[in-house]
């Protein structure tokens, strides 16, 4: 865990208040598990003071670069989007646990179901997946055609459905809906996206899992408490009975935690 | 040869800094960051009785120069504390102060008596302040009779001296101070947070789920500067100063307000190496701005200049 | 038809924005860069029996978030007010708020009977709440029983509604607001300033000459906003809510907490033309949130939908 | 007085933390008396929060170019410091009564004394009283030789003697070693430099004068009262106990006001 000032070599916009941003340094070689986070401090000084936790999307290893793709919500989000080629960020990270994938074999197939901003760190993961030779049935939701992203790049690593509430790219519906009409048996699926979304997956899905969460953070290191969420029943045992979604998750196995 | 040394009561630190309660755990997740060695001393989370789940969340909203906390003093309980927190602590050669709070005053008396029994815990810091809690806490924090009370019985089985929190939501913050002193406090912390509240326009509620919550950060640190410059000059034992601390210059003004050490909190979100990197540039801006002493600036403002150095303050 | 119009005990505003009492002047500099009229109503300066010549510079500092100030309640007096700067106001169709302030209870119910029976004050804002006065002012905001006698007094001589302007420096807001109510209070203004502190470092010494200062701004809106939402739960009498507005959204916050008006006090420096400014903006996004009536959302963080709209909440 | 958020046309470093900032827009020409000042928001939102005060060096009528000279103090004229041509500032003014020039006569003189940044407001009263016709001596005190500016540009005005506190330029001392020094009677003086120089430069003066205060503020338009100061015993009359530096100065006639 390294705090740096990455270097933005790209920042562009690719759908309906999304934006992409690639960035630079050393500490991006550290980035290798699809799932961790980073936690940019946007501004220098006070405004805003905290931390944004965003996801890795997209890692080149040889050219050290990252990718980040991120809505523009509030404050901090609306700042990042401002920042130019050649401005730097400052970069806690890579934080947290991210989406395992040593048990998935070469021929299996992984079911990826991700929402809105929930979609990027499915990304990296598709691209991890794909190269291990696992078979990839996509499925992202988004809320009308102006707010799709990755759609393209997603193609080049399996079977994408695209899902909109309102039917205005792809099937009409939720992710679920996009679930419903799979046909073919996946081994794990792997997902992330606003908590109604995840709790909707959680229910429909047939195998095992992993779900992402969103949480707001203090610190983003385990430290404060902010972010914990209660274990379920059956997975405390002698355990804690609570998870830190920044340093336990913000991965966790689905029924893990209670969502 | 310029000092940065400071000794209270119970604390022989190699700097004024330390982390504050709630803010750093029990000190692991920085411990993977740089050498806690580094520090002045540390200050755990608040330990209670029992394990507390603490309040749902969202526990934090940030708000313009601070954030909102309700963590509810979620903690493993003084059990785990003792048998697994504590002992990773032993490594370091830093003094240890434990945060104690609790619903009711045999809650404090019996937490304080364990922990003050433990080789490594060199100090008591009772926490009579957190806003975050139904029972107790806030009660002991603001009436100066409770909180003397509350001080008296765990002085009485403390083995290790016993610094008080106080509470920035009271009237009169001064007699909350003295009648803490007189009950044998042996130092003070000041201040933990004042309350607060965001609501969210969209949904129209509250955004923390326990409705309020505590205000901490730079927001904050105008209250804490004047606090501790009234209470410094009428009380005898030493400050440990926090609110908002996110330079050195700001350690500066808590020292030259009254305070013998600070505590850091907020800014170790913002920032994960918050403490070393004050630490480094507290010295820098002492060679700058001529401090030899660092004990020699405490309570500059209100002190004449001749009496700057003394014993806590 | 979309309504902004707020009608409290004594001020039937257009809008529920006005200027808070000491940012704005008498109005005639504000009245320069805008026409007054767009104003829901205006406070105005604190007024004293007296003229009085206020505290020695620096009177304000920055401070993360926010400020401070001293201006030690600086006015021309009663006798010039009525005869030269209230008359100015004439030509306004608004309601006229007058704070007023002093230092024994004698002061308050002059100075209030007098404005009072000036046709063009519409309420009067008792201010005991000022942090910068050392006689009088601070006591009176702390002890309920004193805010109470006071109100009763002041009720007692007034000829238009009575707001009380309530310190946040208090353990416990709610009794004040409460014995003020019991004591007739018509309305109140919440918060005054924090009691606040910054000292220079390169001399050791407070910024502000009066050493302390009134802490308003960004900063101090999550505690205007518990303090309000607390509040407003137990009273019946309407709140005009103030502390750290600086954009539309903060105003909604306010009245969610349970504000049934606003002032608007250091975003004034900012931008000169804030209120008109935030009116609009406020307007605009009643707009893109479907709200039809400014009325109907006050309180909204705790009540429950269906009885949002009432009288004043 | 207008709200303007004007453009940054050119920001050079021109000494030891001084900056020179040329800034358009249509609020310039409004800009037309010498010894008032602009009230700059630095920063979008909060940090820092408030205005800052900077005198009006110089203005281009023609061009609607403005012109300041600022030292990097503290926060504000720090992130000022680092806005780029093209960026734009949100400006406040022109504020406050300037320096009065009506009385002086062709073939009269005026001596100007100034010290660090209270220099920058003499320039643009130098240019208005030498088109006049009016002869300048100008006295402009710095603490060292790598502090001094406009040292040129005011040779090409009128009679210039430098001092500097450690005699790395000029004269070796305050300004007032160069009044003493001065051999040439004048009609007038003006003064704007921190406030014991103002005091020093009063006692030494052997003419009226007018000098410009620096005072903290808030509102910058008269209605906070941050920024007052006493009127002298002998000037109080039946007016006001007190002047508001922001808008009946920050020019007072030397003597009307306690400094
Ligand atoms: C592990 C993790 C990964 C994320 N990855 C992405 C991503 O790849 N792309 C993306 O667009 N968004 C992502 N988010 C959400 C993103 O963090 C928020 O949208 C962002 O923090 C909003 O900040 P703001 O200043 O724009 O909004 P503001 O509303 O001004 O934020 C105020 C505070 O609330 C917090 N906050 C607001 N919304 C959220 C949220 N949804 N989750 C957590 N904290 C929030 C902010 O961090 C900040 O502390 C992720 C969140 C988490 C927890
Ligand atoms: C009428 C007037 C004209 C001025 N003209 C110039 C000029 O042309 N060039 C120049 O370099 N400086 C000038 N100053 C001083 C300039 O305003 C301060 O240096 C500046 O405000 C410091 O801001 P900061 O954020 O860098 O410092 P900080 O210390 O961060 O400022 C904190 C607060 O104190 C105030 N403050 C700090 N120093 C001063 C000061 N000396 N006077 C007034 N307020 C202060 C700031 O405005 C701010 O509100 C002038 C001041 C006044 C009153
Ligand atoms: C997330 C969080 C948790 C906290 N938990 C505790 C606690 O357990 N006990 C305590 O005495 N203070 C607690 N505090 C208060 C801090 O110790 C400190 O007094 C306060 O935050 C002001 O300092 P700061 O502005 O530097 O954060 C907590 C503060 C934060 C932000
Ligand atoms: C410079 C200044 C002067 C003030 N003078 C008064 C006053 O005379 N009477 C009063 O009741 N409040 C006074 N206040 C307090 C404001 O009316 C208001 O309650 C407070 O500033 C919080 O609002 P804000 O954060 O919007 O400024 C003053 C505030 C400031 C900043
Ligand atoms: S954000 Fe602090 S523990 Fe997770
Ligand atoms: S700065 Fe507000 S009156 Fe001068």
């Amino acid at each position: 865990m390294i705090v740096e000032d990455l270097l933005i070599t790209e920042q562009k916009q690719i759908a309906d208040n999304i934006f992409m941003m690639k960035l630079t340094g050393n500490s991006v070689s550290h980035m290798d598990s699809p799932g961790q986070f980073i936690h940019l401090k946007v501004a220098d000084g006070i405004d805003p003071l905290l931390r944004r936790p965003i996801s890795i999307c997209d890692v080149d290893a040889g050219s050290q670069e990252l990718k980040i793709i991120y809505r523009t919500e509030g404050k901090g989000t609306k700042q990042l989007s401002e920042k130019k080629v050649s401005d730097t960020v400052n970069v806690l990270g890579p934080l947290g646990e991210g989406f395992p994938t040593d048990h998935m074999e070469r021929g299996e197939t992984a079911l990826l179901v991700g929402g809105g901003v929930g979609v990027p760190p499915l990304y990296y993961l598709a691209k991890k997946l794909a190269a291990k030779g696992i078979d990839l049935q996509i499925i992202l939701g988004f809320r009308s055609e102006k707010d799709v992203f990755l759609e393209e790049e997603f193609k080049k690593l399996g079977q994408v459905t695209v899902t909109t509430e309102d039917g205005s790219r792809g099937l009409k519906g939720y992710v679920t809906d996009g679930m419903a009409q799979l046909d073919v048996p996946y081994q794990t699926y792997y997902t992330c996206g606003p908590t109604p979304m995840l709790r909707a997956v959680q229910l429909s899905a047939k195998s095992e899992g992993y779900v992402s969460l969103e949480e707001r953070m203090g610190c983003g290191v385990g430290a404060c408490l902010a972010c914990v969420c209660d274990v379920a029943e059956d997975h405390i045992g002698e355990g804690k009975k609570y998870r830190k979604a920044c340093s336990d998750g913000p991965v966790f196995i689905a029924g893990e935690v209670i969502i | 040869m310029k000092n940065l040394r400071v000794v209270l009561p119970g604390l022989s630190m190699k700097n004024p800094v330390m982390p504050a309660s709630g803010c750093f755990g029990f000190g692991q997740e920085y411990g993977r960051f740089y050498d806690l060695n580094e520090l002045g001393a540390i200050t755990v989370k608040a330990v209670t009785t029992d394990e507390r789940p603490g309040n749902p969340t969202p526990r934090v909203a940030e708000v313009d120069g601070g954030m909102l906390n309700a963590i509810g003093l979620q903690n493993p309980g003084l059990d785990h504390v003792t048998k697994h927190e504590l002992p990773w602590l032993e490594k370091f050669d830093i003094p240890v102060i434990v945060n104690v709070a609790g619903n009711v005053m045999e809650d404090y008396i019996h937490v304080s008596k364990q922990l003050s029994s433990i080789k490594n815990v060199s100090a008591i810091e009772l926490n009579i302040s957190c806003p975050n809690v139904k029972v107790g806490g806030i009660q002991f924090g603001s009436d100066p009779e409770i909180a003397a009370e509350l001080t008296r019985k765990v002085k009485a089985v403390s083995n290790v001296p016993v610094y008080v929190k106080l509470s920035p939501n009271v009237s009169d913050i001064v007699g909350m101070a003295k009648a803490v002193e007189q009950a044998g406090a042996d130092g003070l912390s000041m201040i933990n947070t004042l309350v607060g509240m965001k609501i969210d326009i969209k949904t129209g509620r509250p955004v923390i789920a326990n409705k309020t919550g505590g205000l901490s950060g730079p927001a904050i640190k105008p209250v804490a500067i004047r606090m501790i410059h009234d209470v410094s000059q009428v009380v005898k034992i030493p400050i440990i100063g926090m609110g908002g601390i996110h330079c050195a210059d700001d350690i500066l003004e808590f020292l030259m307000a009254g305070a013998s050490a600070v505590a850091i909190g907020t800014a170790n979100f913002v920032d994960p190496f918050a403490c070393p990197n004050l630490i480094k540039e507290l010295s820098q801006r002492m060679d700058e701005l001529g401090i030899e002493d660092i004990n020699s600036i405490v309570g500059r403002s209100w002190r004449s200049c001749e009496n700057v150095t003394s014993s806590w303050h």
